[in-house]
């Protein structure tokens, strides 16, 4: 690829005069030209930069000139190949229609009420290049790892203790009746007030028997527990023994009455009975 | 450079590095070998350094890979606590596993599966076990040998429930706002809406 | 517990935590409320170990999250040799994109592109949001809801600040009018004397 040759756009300014031939001898390699196009973080970055290397005052842009020069670099790039941001492409129509606007007299008298056309891209400038600077402003704080270095002491023990989660009742019952309404078990009405106790009689009474070895029928009731008690626990024998969770054996009638819970090698004559 | 730079230099290399630094490694931090301290110099920057931390919250000790700053074993009680992990909420899955277990027990990973419409993850049976919330009570009766699971006395005693008939009936579900009255739910004085992060004797007063 | 003590732990836990520490997190050190000391006790202990740093390698410095421990700026030049990894660089791309973010937030990502005059790219924001400078801290309520963002505490961290009001301040935006009346435009004092107060010398590369 040969060196560009753009006639109107100022490579340098020499002694406030812009020189627009890029001198024969001097010869810039294209990636380095390349790399300097690429630096431009779009179009409005571009513009500043135009302006700010002629000492121009951003709310005063002489747009003619501004535009030719920056149609000058649009030009450059494409015949570079670089990919050019559609973005720069809108700015360069942007542009063009600015300068022919400004290029038609103002009707006299109304100077104030006729917005100079220039304000939106101004305002546009100035906007982007605050943030230019905030973002230089930002980069040169200073920054941990590259300014600021935190001690970082060793400490003896350095185990992490897992704390535990905390849950409230209602947490529980609303999640609880959420899975329910899922699965409409509240259609069935089989799980009554009553056959709570039973049931947690029932695993109760199954954490105390083992599957190899008897326990005495009688020592699962606690006299002390009442009537009531007594009778939750002989439910919760006989809901065990209905789901094959416990066998129960007497030798003969009015012998003791043994129970173990259910292991597979005993209960084979059953039919095992899934819940339902 | 004088012995007190040299010192600084040294002590900010140490606490910053967050490792052991041998003298190779401190020698580097000066620079190129123009402008090193010499060796017995860092010597006696560690030394001085020593002397400082007399009666501090940290020490210098010598390691295998070089010198390091510590704190202190005596301290070693308050500062471990730095890493307790704050507490993640449960999963609404482990909530409603949990329930499953309190209203259905005894009740195979399974049956829970059938209510639930979806599969309970081994860590959510593993983590209820761990609280002990939830214990295996038996095996069901079937091929597999499914274990059964049941709650515990510590499920009852930290949700403040003597028995599980304390429990609200499934009809009593439906309306649970109307549950206040008979329930420990909501204790006007602690806010339980707001639940619970750092709160463990949050059910205590319920009581 | 007295007060040599108390600064001993709170030294050890700033230099141990690798991380800022607030005063809360400080109480939590001394264990549950009973033992802990008042928040003044903490503020004095905190003062003495200012005090003790004096002219030594190290500061304690406030920030967003808390106060921390770090090296004095002019002993860093030495202390960052102990990193081969040179720190990262951020593109001006990234580096605007986090400016609009801090000065202008909560913003979505259409809004920076306006002002930015092009668009950002995924894997900026990624990279902003993986860093944890920035989070989404909702949505606005316009035809297909974008992410609103906002920057974090560790933004604030990390570039030292203890808030945003801490961020230099942004150029006063100038009116064209004022054009007109403020003749000449010459005037070396006025259109910068807004501007940053630490003027970087970062502009360099423009030219």
């Amino acid at each position: 690829m040969t060196a560009p040759e753009q006639s109107e756009m100022p490579f340098a300014v020499v002694q406030g005069n812009p020189v627009l031939a890029l001198p024969r001898d001097l010869y810039i390699p294209p990636d380095a030209l390349e790399v300097f196009l690429e630096t431009f973080e779009g179009p409005l970055d571009l513009l500043l930069y135009l302006i700010k290397r002629q000492n121009l005052d951003v709310l005063d842009i002489p747009i003619a000139e501004i535009t030719r020069q920056y149609m000058g670099y649009i030009e450059l790039m494409q015949e570079m190949r670089l990919e050019l941001a559609a973005e720069y492409l809108v700015m360069a129509a942007m542009l063009a229609e600015i300068k022919s606007r400004m290029l038609l007299p103002r009707p006299a008298g109304n100077e104030d009420e006729e917005a100079d056309p220039r304000a939106e891209l101004i305002r546009r400038l100035q906007e982007y290049e605050r943030y230019k600077q905030a973002a230089e402003d930002i980069e040169a704080l200073p920054r941990l790892h590259r300014d600021v270095f935190q001690a970082d002491v060793e400490a003896p023990e350095r185990k992490v203790v897992q704390m535990l989660a905390e849950v409230t009742l209602k947490e529980l019952l609303l999640a609880f009746r959420e899975a329910l309404q899922r699965s409409e078990m509240f259609a069935h009405h089989h799980i009554q007030r009553e056959t709570l106790s039973v049931r947690q009689r029932m695993g109760e009474v199954l954490g105390r028997l083992k599957a190899d070895e008897f326990t005495d029928f009688s020592t699962l009731f606690a006299p002390e527990e009442g009537r009531h008690g007594v009778v939750v626990t002989f439910l919760a024998v006989l809901e065990l023994m209905k789901e094959s969770l416990i066998e129960i054996v007497q030798a003969e009638p009015y012998a003791p009455i043994h129970v173990k819970a259910a292991s597979a090698s005993i209960a084979d004559g059953d039919t095992a009975l899934t819940t339902d | 450079m004088n012995a007190e730079q040299t010192k600084q230099i040294v002590e900010a290399a140490l606490l910053a590095a967050g490792r052991p630094l041998n003298l190779d490694q401190l020698l580097a931090v000066f620079g190129d070998e123009s402008v090193q301290p010499e060796r017995d110099a860092l010597r006696a920057a560690l030394a001085a350094l020593a002397d400082d931390y007399e009666g501090r919250a940290i020490e210098i000790v010598q390691v295998a890979s070089g010198w390091r700053v510590q704190v202190r074993a005596g301290l070693a009680e308050w500062v471990g606590r730095l890493w307790e992990e704050r507490p993640t909420r449960y999963s609404r899955a482990l909530l409603e596993t949990l329930a499953l277990v309190a209203y259905r027990q005894p009740i195979t990973r399974g049956e829970i599966e059938d209510v639930r419409g979806v599969t309970v993850s081994t860590s959510i049976m593993k983590t209820l076990l761990e609280r002990e919330w939830v214990r295996i009570v038996g095996h069901r009766d079937v091929p597999g040998r499914p274990a059964l699971y049941g709650t515990t006395r510590e499920f009852l005693d930290y949700f403040g429930l003597k028995s599980l008939d304390e429990l609200p009936t499934l009809a009593e579900l439906r309306d649970i706002d109307s549950l206040n009255v008979e329930l420990p739910l909501d204790d006007p004085n602690s806010p339980h809406e707001v639940q619970a992060i750092e709160e463990p004797a949050a059910l205590a007063d319920n009581e």
